[in-house]
Protein backbone atom coordinates (compact mmCIF):
# COMPACT_ATOMS: atom_id res chain seq x y z
CA UNK A 1 0.00 0.00 0.00
CA UNK A 2 2.52 2.19 0.76
CA UNK A 3 4.06 1.65 -2.52
CA UNK A 4 1.02 2.10 -4.60
CA UNK A 5 0.67 5.46 -2.81
CA UNK A 6 3.95 7.03 -3.04
CA UNK A 7 4.02 6.07 -7.16
CA UNK A 8 0.87 7.82 -7.31
CA UNK A 9 2.01 10.74 -5.37
CA UNK A 10 5.21 10.38 -7.87
CA UNK A 11 3.13 10.37 -10.86
CA UNK A 12 1.17 13.48 -9.92
CA UNK A 13 4.08 15.38 -8.97
CA UNK A 14 5.89 14.75 -12.28
CA UNK A 15 2.53 15.86 -13.88
CA UNK A 16 2.63 19.20 -11.53
CA UNK A 17 6.23 19.92 -12.57
CA UNK A 18 5.40 19.57 -16.09
CA UNK A 19 2.02 21.62 -15.97
CA UNK A 20 4.51 24.53 -14.08
CA UNK A 21 6.83 23.65 -16.46
CA UNK A 22 4.42 24.76 -19.21
CA UNK A 23 3.49 28.03 -17.50
CA UNK A 24 6.97 28.61 -17.20
CA UNK A 25 7.96 28.42 -21.19
CA UNK A 26 4.66 30.31 -21.89
CA UNK A 27 4.19 33.19 -18.74
CA UNK A 28 4.00 36.50 -20.82
CA UNK A 29 6.03 38.47 -18.24
CA UNK A 30 8.86 37.92 -16.10
CA UNK A 31 6.89 37.64 -12.95
CA UNK A 32 5.19 34.69 -13.91
CA UNK A 33 8.20 33.15 -15.21
CA UNK A 34 9.53 34.06 -11.39
CA UNK A 35 6.31 32.65 -10.00
CA UNK A 36 6.93 29.41 -12.31
CA UNK A 37 10.43 29.03 -10.95
CA UNK A 38 9.04 29.58 -7.32
CA UNK A 39 6.46 26.64 -7.75
CA UNK A 40 8.61 24.52 -9.63
CA UNK A 41 11.45 24.54 -6.24
CA UNK A 42 8.17 24.00 -3.98
CA UNK A 43 7.31 20.96 -6.06
CA UNK A 44 10.64 19.56 -6.20
CA UNK A 45 11.54 19.48 -2.61
CA UNK A 46 9.21 16.72 -2.04
CA UNK A 47 10.01 14.79 -5.39
CA UNK A 48 13.32 15.12 -3.70
CA UNK A 49 11.70 13.65 -0.50
CA UNK A 50 10.44 10.44 -2.78
CA UNK A 51 13.58 10.15 -4.66
CA UNK A 52 15.05 9.98 -1.03
CA UNK A 53 12.43 7.36 0.02
CA UNK A 54 12.96 5.17 -2.85
CA UNK A 55 16.73 4.74 -2.15
CA UNK A 56 16.38 4.89 1.39
CA UNK A 57 19.66 7.63 2.29
CA UNK A 58 18.54 10.59 4.28
CA UNK A 59 21.40 12.66 3.08
CA UNK A 60 18.76 13.76 -0.03
CA UNK A 61 16.51 15.39 2.74
CA UNK A 62 19.76 17.50 3.00
CA UNK A 63 19.75 18.48 -0.33
CA UNK A 64 16.32 19.95 -0.31
CA UNK A 65 16.52 22.05 2.72
CA UNK A 66 19.80 23.30 0.27
CA UNK A 67 18.05 23.96 -2.32
CA UNK A 68 14.58 25.73 -0.80
CA UNK A 69 17.04 28.16 1.19
CA UNK A 70 18.92 29.19 -1.56
CA UNK A 71 16.07 29.51 -3.97
CA UNK A 72 14.34 31.59 -1.53
CA UNK A 73 17.30 33.54 -2.13
CA UNK A 74 17.14 33.81 -5.43
CA UNK A 75 13.37 35.00 -5.68
CA UNK A 76 14.32 37.87 -3.39
CA UNK A 77 17.18 38.88 -5.61
CA UNK A 78 15.07 38.81 -8.66
CA UNK A 79 12.17 40.35 -6.94
CA UNK A 80 14.80 43.16 -5.64
CA UNK A 81 15.93 43.43 -9.22
CA UNK A 82 12.42 44.24 -10.83
CA UNK A 83 11.97 46.73 -7.91
CA UNK A 84 15.15 48.62 -9.25
CA UNK A 85 17.17 48.38 -7.00
CA UNK A 86 19.58 45.41 -5.94
CA UNK A 87 22.05 46.82 -3.83
CA UNK B 1 9.69 4.40 -12.23
CA UNK B 2 12.86 6.25 -12.38
CA UNK B 3 12.81 6.09 -15.98
CA UNK B 4 9.88 8.75 -15.96
CA UNK B 5 11.95 10.89 -13.08
CA UNK B 6 14.86 11.19 -15.92
CA UNK B 7 11.95 12.02 -18.81
CA UNK B 8 10.39 14.74 -17.31
CA UNK B 9 13.57 16.20 -15.92
CA UNK B 10 15.51 15.69 -18.63
CA UNK B 11 12.71 17.72 -21.05
CA UNK B 12 12.05 20.02 -18.38
CA UNK B 13 15.82 21.11 -18.56
CA UNK B 14 15.36 21.13 -22.68
CA UNK B 15 13.39 23.14 -22.61
CA UNK B 16 14.43 25.57 -20.20
CA UNK B 17 17.68 25.66 -22.16
CA UNK B 18 15.59 26.76 -25.03
CA UNK B 19 13.94 28.98 -23.23
CA UNK B 20 17.35 30.81 -22.14
CA UNK B 21 19.00 31.01 -25.88
CA UNK B 22 15.83 31.71 -27.71
CA UNK B 23 14.29 34.15 -25.75
CA UNK B 24 14.35 38.22 -26.07
CA UNK B 25 15.28 39.53 -23.10
CA UNK B 26 18.00 38.80 -20.48
CA UNK B 27 15.97 38.37 -17.05
CA UNK B 28 14.40 35.54 -18.61
CA UNK B 29 17.76 34.11 -19.67
CA UNK B 30 18.68 34.33 -15.92
CA UNK B 31 15.85 32.78 -14.72
CA UNK B 32 15.67 29.64 -17.02
CA UNK B 33 19.35 29.38 -15.81
CA UNK B 34 17.74 28.83 -12.61
CA UNK B 35 15.21 26.22 -13.91
CA UNK B 36 18.01 23.89 -15.53
CA UNK B 37 20.63 24.22 -12.64
CA UNK B 38 17.06 23.38 -10.59
CA UNK B 39 16.42 20.16 -12.56
CA UNK B 40 20.43 19.17 -12.99
CA UNK B 41 20.56 19.07 -9.00
CA UNK B 42 16.99 16.52 -9.22
CA UNK B 43 18.80 14.38 -11.66
CA UNK B 44 22.14 14.06 -9.51
CA UNK B 45 20.00 13.15 -6.76
CA UNK B 46 18.87 9.86 -8.96
CA UNK B 47 22.94 9.41 -9.80
CA UNK B 48 22.95 8.67 -6.25
CA UNK B 49 25.45 12.14 -5.77
CA UNK B 50 23.96 14.09 -3.37
CA UNK B 51 27.64 16.41 -2.82
CA UNK B 52 27.33 17.09 -6.33
CA UNK B 53 23.17 18.12 -6.30
CA UNK B 54 24.48 20.57 -3.42
CA UNK B 55 26.39 22.12 -5.01
CA UNK B 56 24.50 22.32 -7.65
CA UNK B 57 22.17 23.75 -5.66
CA UNK B 58 24.51 26.30 -4.57
CA UNK B 59 25.83 27.70 -7.68
CA UNK B 60 24.25 27.45 -9.71
CA UNK B 61 20.33 28.51 -7.72
CA UNK B 62 21.86 30.84 -5.48
CA UNK B 63 25.32 32.36 -6.55
CA UNK B 64 24.40 32.93 -10.54
CA UNK B 65 21.38 34.11 -10.10
CA UNK B 66 22.69 37.00 -7.73
CA UNK B 67 25.74 38.10 -10.06
CA UNK B 68 23.90 38.20 -12.84
CA UNK B 69 21.25 40.26 -11.38
CA UNK B 70 24.13 42.33 -9.69
CA UNK B 71 25.51 42.59 -13.18
CA UNK B 72 22.94 43.45 -14.77
CA UNK B 73 21.71 45.95 -12.30
CA UNK B 74 25.42 47.55 -12.21
CA UNK B 75 25.27 48.08 -16.27
CA UNK B 76 21.57 49.85 -15.93
CA UNK B 77 23.00 52.07 -13.07
CA UNK B 78 25.74 53.06 -14.91
CA UNK B 79 24.38 54.56 -18.02
CA UNK B 80 27.31 53.18 -19.96
CA UNK B 81 25.75 51.51 -23.20
CA UNK B 82 23.11 53.62 -23.64
CA UNK B 83 20.93 51.38 -25.87
CA UNK B 84 21.53 48.54 -24.00
CA UNK B 85 20.59 50.82 -21.10
CA UNK B 86 17.34 51.63 -22.07
CA UNK B 87 16.09 48.53 -23.48
CA UNK B 88 16.88 47.25 -20.29
CA UNK B 89 14.41 49.49 -18.49
CA UNK B 90 12.14 49.05 -20.81
CA UNK B 91 12.12 45.66 -19.67
CA UNK B 92 11.92 46.37 -16.39
CA UNK B 93 8.70 48.50 -17.15
CA UNK B 94 7.61 45.66 -19.36
CA UNK B 95 8.42 42.96 -16.97
CA UNK B 96 8.81 41.04 -20.03
CA UNK C 1 2.44 -2.29 7.65
CA UNK C 2 2.13 -0.27 10.78
CA UNK C 3 -0.12 2.89 11.52
CA UNK C 4 2.45 5.37 11.04
CA UNK C 5 3.20 4.14 7.49
CA UNK C 6 -0.73 4.38 6.78
CA UNK C 7 -0.63 6.97 7.71
CA UNK C 8 2.45 8.40 5.85
CA UNK C 9 1.23 7.26 2.74
CA UNK C 10 -1.78 8.70 2.79
CA UNK C 11 -0.19 12.41 3.55
CA UNK C 12 2.16 11.64 0.88
CA UNK C 13 -1.07 10.97 -1.45
CA UNK C 14 -2.77 14.21 -0.11
CA UNK C 15 0.23 16.41 -0.09
CA UNK C 16 0.76 15.20 -4.27
CA UNK C 17 -2.88 15.78 -4.86
CA UNK C 18 -2.71 19.40 -3.66
CA UNK C 19 0.26 20.25 -5.06
CA UNK C 20 -1.13 19.03 -8.88
CA UNK C 21 -4.22 21.22 -7.94
CA UNK C 22 -1.82 24.29 -7.63
CA UNK C 23 0.15 23.69 -10.96
CA UNK C 24 -3.12 23.30 -12.48
CA UNK C 25 -4.23 26.61 -10.94
CA UNK C 26 -0.91 28.71 -12.09
CA UNK C 27 -1.55 26.84 -15.63
CA UNK C 28 -5.68 28.44 -15.45
CA UNK C 29 -5.26 31.45 -13.69
CA UNK C 30 -5.94 34.86 -15.71
CA UNK C 31 -3.14 37.18 -14.44
CA UNK C 32 -0.38 37.05 -12.35
CA UNK C 33 -1.81 38.27 -8.78
CA UNK C 34 -4.17 35.48 -9.21
CA UNK C 35 -1.63 32.69 -10.29
CA UNK C 36 0.60 33.78 -7.32
CA UNK C 37 -2.54 33.14 -5.03
CA UNK C 38 -2.96 29.37 -6.77
CA UNK C 39 0.45 28.51 -6.98
CA UNK C 40 1.50 29.81 -3.36
CA UNK C 41 -0.85 28.16 -1.64
CA UNK C 42 -1.81 24.89 -2.86
CA UNK C 43 2.36 23.91 -3.20
CA UNK C 44 2.71 25.03 0.52
CA UNK C 45 0.17 22.76 2.02
CA UNK C 46 0.80 20.68 -0.58
CA UNK C 47 4.64 20.34 0.30
CA UNK C 48 3.92 20.32 4.37
CA UNK C 49 1.80 17.30 3.69
CA UNK C 50 4.09 15.31 1.85
CA UNK C 51 6.87 15.81 3.40
CA UNK C 52 5.51 15.00 7.12
CA UNK C 53 4.29 12.08 5.25
CA UNK C 54 7.91 11.25 4.22
CA UNK C 55 8.82 12.14 8.29
CA UNK C 56 6.14 9.66 8.91
CA UNK C 57 7.60 7.23 6.90
CA UNK C 58 10.96 7.02 8.12
CA UNK C 59 10.56 8.24 11.77
CA UNK C 60 14.31 8.76 12.15
CA UNK C 61 14.44 11.52 9.56
CA UNK C 62 11.64 13.25 11.33
CA UNK C 63 13.91 16.15 12.39
CA UNK C 64 14.76 16.95 8.68
CA UNK C 65 11.72 16.69 7.40
CA UNK C 66 10.00 19.21 10.47
CA UNK C 67 12.86 21.63 9.97
CA UNK C 68 12.04 21.59 5.41
CA UNK C 69 8.32 21.94 6.66
CA UNK C 70 8.98 25.06 8.59
CA UNK C 71 11.15 26.53 6.45
CA UNK C 72 8.71 26.02 3.86
CA UNK C 73 5.64 27.67 5.84
CA UNK C 74 7.72 30.58 6.65
CA UNK C 75 9.38 31.24 3.26
CA UNK C 76 6.32 30.45 0.74
CA UNK C 77 4.51 33.74 2.08
CA UNK C 78 7.18 36.20 1.78
CA UNK C 79 8.83 35.45 -1.51
CA UNK C 80 5.01 35.08 -2.67
CA UNK C 81 4.49 39.16 -1.17
CA UNK C 82 7.76 40.12 -2.56
CA UNK C 83 6.92 38.88 -5.72
CA UNK C 84 3.20 40.22 -5.75
CA UNK C 85 5.10 43.65 -4.37
CA UNK C 86 7.71 43.92 -7.31
CA UNK C 87 4.83 43.33 -10.14
CA UNK C 88 3.05 46.02 -8.34
CA UNK C 89 6.02 48.14 -8.77
CA UNK C 90 6.90 47.43 -11.98
CA UNK C 91 4.20 48.42 -13.19
CA UNK C 92 2.24 45.25 -14.06
CA UNK C 93 -1.97 45.96 -13.69
CA UNK C 94 -4.54 43.29 -12.24
CA UNK C 95 -6.54 41.85 -14.62
CA UNK C 96 -9.28 44.09 -16.59
CA UNK C 97 -12.19 43.59 -14.92
CA UNK C 98 -10.55 43.93 -11.21
CA UNK C 99 -12.96 45.50 -8.78
CA UNK C 100 -10.97 47.80 -6.75
CA UNK C 101 -7.32 48.34 -7.01
CA UNK C 102 -6.75 50.64 -3.37
CA UNK C 103 -2.96 49.89 -4.39
CA UNK C 104 -2.47 52.01 -7.43
CA UNK C 105 -4.33 55.00 -5.95
CA UNK C 106 -1.77 54.86 -2.79
CA UNK C 107 0.70 54.94 -4.62
CA UNK C 108 -0.08 57.24 -7.26
CA UNK C 109 -0.83 59.53 -4.13
CA UNK C 110 3.06 59.16 -2.89
CA UNK C 111 4.36 59.70 -6.44
CA UNK C 112 2.72 63.35 -6.12
CA UNK C 113 3.85 63.92 -2.68
CA UNK C 114 7.29 62.39 -1.49
CA UNK C 115 6.71 62.54 2.38
CA UNK C 116 5.53 58.59 2.34
CA UNK C 117 8.08 56.80 5.08
CA UNK C 118 6.60 53.25 4.20
CA UNK C 119 8.47 50.23 3.80
CA UNK C 120 8.37 46.61 4.20
CA UNK D 1 14.49 43.30 25.98
CA UNK D 2 17.96 42.24 24.84
CA UNK D 3 18.48 40.03 27.04
CA UNK D 4 15.01 38.39 26.15
CA UNK D 5 16.36 38.46 21.97
CA UNK D 6 19.74 36.74 22.74
CA UNK D 7 18.07 33.81 24.52
CA UNK D 8 15.22 33.47 22.24
CA UNK D 9 17.71 33.05 19.30
CA UNK D 10 20.35 30.71 20.89
CA UNK D 11 17.04 28.37 21.69
CA UNK D 12 16.31 28.65 17.96
CA UNK D 13 19.42 28.16 16.81
CA UNK D 14 19.67 24.97 19.28
CA UNK D 15 16.25 23.51 18.38
CA UNK D 16 17.64 24.19 14.32
CA UNK D 17 20.96 22.09 15.44
CA UNK D 18 18.94 19.09 16.95
CA UNK D 19 15.89 18.86 14.24
CA UNK D 20 19.34 19.03 11.60
CA UNK D 21 21.63 16.69 13.26
CA UNK D 22 18.94 14.49 15.06
CA UNK D 23 20.21 12.75 17.97
CA UNK D 24 20.77 13.52 21.66
CA UNK D 25 23.98 12.68 23.45
CA UNK D 26 26.58 15.14 25.35
CA UNK D 27 29.27 15.59 22.82
CA UNK D 28 26.60 16.28 20.35
CA UNK D 29 25.00 19.12 22.38
CA UNK D 30 27.89 20.41 23.55
CA UNK D 31 29.12 21.09 20.35
CA UNK D 32 25.66 22.89 18.98
CA UNK D 33 25.87 24.75 22.41
CA UNK D 34 28.64 26.44 21.08
CA UNK D 35 27.91 26.85 17.10
CA UNK D 36 24.24 28.59 18.31
CA UNK D 37 26.48 30.49 20.95
CA UNK D 38 28.84 32.12 18.85
CA UNK D 39 25.77 32.10 15.90
CA UNK D 40 23.98 34.15 18.08
CA UNK D 41 26.61 36.48 19.10
CA UNK D 42 27.98 37.36 16.07
CA UNK D 43 24.26 38.12 14.86
CA UNK D 44 22.48 39.32 17.59
CA UNK D 45 22.10 43.45 16.92
CA UNK D 46 20.21 42.56 13.83
CA UNK D 47 17.48 40.43 15.15
CA UNK D 48 16.41 42.08 18.01
CA UNK D 49 13.35 41.98 16.81
CA UNK D 50 12.82 38.54 18.27
CA UNK D 51 13.04 40.48 21.61
CA UNK D 52 9.25 42.01 21.03
CA UNK D 53 7.67 38.32 21.83
CA UNK D 54 5.90 38.04 24.85
CA UNK D 55 6.58 35.34 27.44
CA UNK D 56 3.94 35.44 29.56
CA UNK D 57 1.66 32.62 30.13
CA UNK D 58 -0.93 34.35 28.59
CA UNK D 59 1.05 35.37 25.64
CA UNK D 60 2.05 31.49 25.19
CA UNK D 61 -1.38 30.70 25.16
CA UNK D 62 -2.47 33.16 22.52
CA UNK D 63 0.77 31.89 20.19
CA UNK D 64 -0.86 28.61 20.48
CA UNK D 65 -4.84 29.46 19.75
CA UNK D 66 -3.36 31.53 17.28
CA UNK D 67 -1.25 28.55 15.84
CA UNK D 68 -4.38 26.01 15.68
CA UNK D 69 -6.61 28.77 14.16
CA UNK D 70 -3.82 29.57 11.31
CA UNK D 71 -3.94 25.90 10.56
CA UNK D 72 -7.46 25.19 9.88
CA UNK D 73 -7.75 28.75 7.92
CA UNK D 74 -4.87 27.29 5.87
CA UNK D 75 -6.68 23.69 5.36
CA UNK D 76 -9.89 25.83 4.51
CA UNK D 77 -7.68 27.82 2.18
CA UNK D 78 -6.08 24.88 0.01
CA UNK D 79 -10.28 23.80 -0.08
CA UNK D 80 -11.37 26.80 -1.30
CA UNK D 81 -8.39 27.72 -3.77
CA UNK D 82 -8.60 23.55 -5.36
CA UNK D 83 -12.59 23.99 -5.32
CA UNK D 84 -12.21 27.39 -7.60
CA UNK D 85 -9.17 26.01 -9.64
CA UNK D 86 -11.41 23.02 -10.55
CA UNK D 87 -14.63 24.50 -11.44
CA UNK D 88 -14.90 24.85 -15.18
CA UNK D 89 -15.98 28.47 -15.32
CA UNK D 90 -13.39 29.95 -12.82
CA UNK D 91 -15.35 31.68 -10.22
CA UNK D 92 -13.08 34.70 -9.60
CA UNK D 93 -13.82 38.62 -8.32
CA UNK D 94 -10.14 39.75 -7.98
CA UNK D 95 -9.60 43.28 -6.39
CA UNK D 96 -7.13 45.11 -3.91
CA UNK D 97 -8.12 46.41 -0.65
CA UNK D 98 -6.39 48.41 1.95
CA UNK D 99 -7.03 47.60 5.47
CA UNK D 100 -5.52 49.69 8.96
CA UNK D 101 -3.78 47.35 11.91
CA UNK D 102 -4.19 47.96 15.36
CA UNK D 103 -0.45 45.59 15.68
CA UNK D 104 2.09 48.36 16.68
CA UNK D 105 5.24 45.76 16.82
CA UNK D 106 7.20 45.07 13.15
CA UNK D 107 7.10 41.54 13.71
CA UNK D 108 3.66 41.18 14.87
CA UNK D 109 2.79 42.95 11.10
CA UNK D 110 4.86 40.49 9.88
CA UNK D 111 3.34 37.27 11.04
CA UNK D 112 -0.14 38.85 9.95
CA UNK D 113 1.04 39.60 6.87
CA UNK D 114 1.96 35.81 6.45
CA UNK D 115 -1.02 34.82 8.21
CA UNK D 116 -3.52 36.58 5.88
CA UNK D 117 -1.36 35.13 3.34
CA UNK D 118 -2.22 31.82 4.17
CA UNK D 119 -5.60 32.25 4.40
CA UNK D 120 -8.82 31.84 2.17
CA UNK D 121 -8.54 33.52 -0.72
CA UNK D 122 -6.52 36.54 0.27
CA UNK D 123 -2.89 37.36 0.37
CA UNK D 124 -0.89 40.43 1.18
CA UNK D 125 0.73 42.45 -2.05
CA UNK D 126 2.62 45.63 0.00
CA UNK D 127 2.75 47.28 3.66
CA UNK D 128 3.01 51.14 4.40
CA UNK D 129 3.17 52.29 7.83
CA UNK D 130 0.19 50.50 9.38
CA UNK D 131 -2.34 49.93 6.27
CA UNK D 132 -1.91 46.29 4.37
CA UNK D 133 -2.83 46.09 0.91
CA UNK D 134 -4.51 42.75 0.60
CA UNK D 135 -4.97 41.25 -2.36
CA UNK D 136 -8.73 39.42 -2.75
CA UNK D 137 -9.66 36.31 -5.02
CA UNK D 138 -13.35 37.17 -4.50
CA UNK D 139 -14.22 39.93 -3.59
CA UNK D 140 -17.71 41.10 -1.95
CA UNK D 141 -18.65 43.93 -4.05
CA UNK D 142 -20.77 45.90 -1.65
CA UNK D 143 -18.97 45.30 2.11
CA UNK D 144 -15.35 44.84 0.96
CA UNK D 145 -13.73 46.82 4.17
CA UNK D 146 -15.92 44.80 6.72
CA UNK D 147 -15.20 41.55 5.25
CA UNK D 148 -10.99 42.29 5.37
CA UNK D 149 -11.40 43.68 8.72
CA UNK D 150 -13.09 40.65 9.66
CA UNK D 151 -10.34 38.67 8.45
CA UNK D 152 -7.91 40.92 9.67
CA UNK D 153 -9.50 41.14 13.30
CA UNK D 154 -9.96 37.19 13.23
CA UNK D 155 -5.81 36.84 14.06
CA UNK D 156 -5.18 40.08 15.19
CA UNK D 157 -7.13 39.09 18.71
CA UNK D 158 -4.19 36.79 19.32
CA UNK D 159 -1.41 38.38 17.86
CA UNK D 160 -2.00 41.66 19.97
CA UNK D 161 -1.27 39.73 23.10
CA UNK D 162 1.50 38.03 21.82
CA UNK D 163 3.31 40.91 20.21
CA UNK D 164 1.84 43.60 21.14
Amino acid sequence: MVDVAVTCALVLILGALVLAGVRFVAGPTAVDRVIALDVLTVISLPLMGIIAHLSGRSIYLDVALIYGLLSFIGVLAVARYLDGGLS
Amino acid sequence: METAIVLVAGSGMLAGALVAVLGKKTLTAVIAAGVVSLLASVLYLLLSAPDVAMTEAAIGSGLTTIIFLFVLHRIRSMGLLQEENESLDQERVDGT
Amino acid sequence: MNVLSIAGALLVGFGAIFLFIGAIGLLRMPDCYTRIQAGTKASTLGTILSLGGIGLLHPSWLGKALLILLFVLLTNPVSSHVLARAAHLAGILPRGDTEVDELAAETEAKHHSINGGGST
Amino acid sequence: MRAKAILLQFILMMGVWLLLSGRVTFENLAAGAIVALVITMMTTSRTSMLGEIRLTPRALGAHLLFFLVFLRELIRSNLDVARRVLSPSLPIHPGIVKVKTRLRSPLGRFVLANAITLTPGTFTVDIMGDSLFIHWLDMAPEDAEAAARHIVSRFEKYLEVAYG
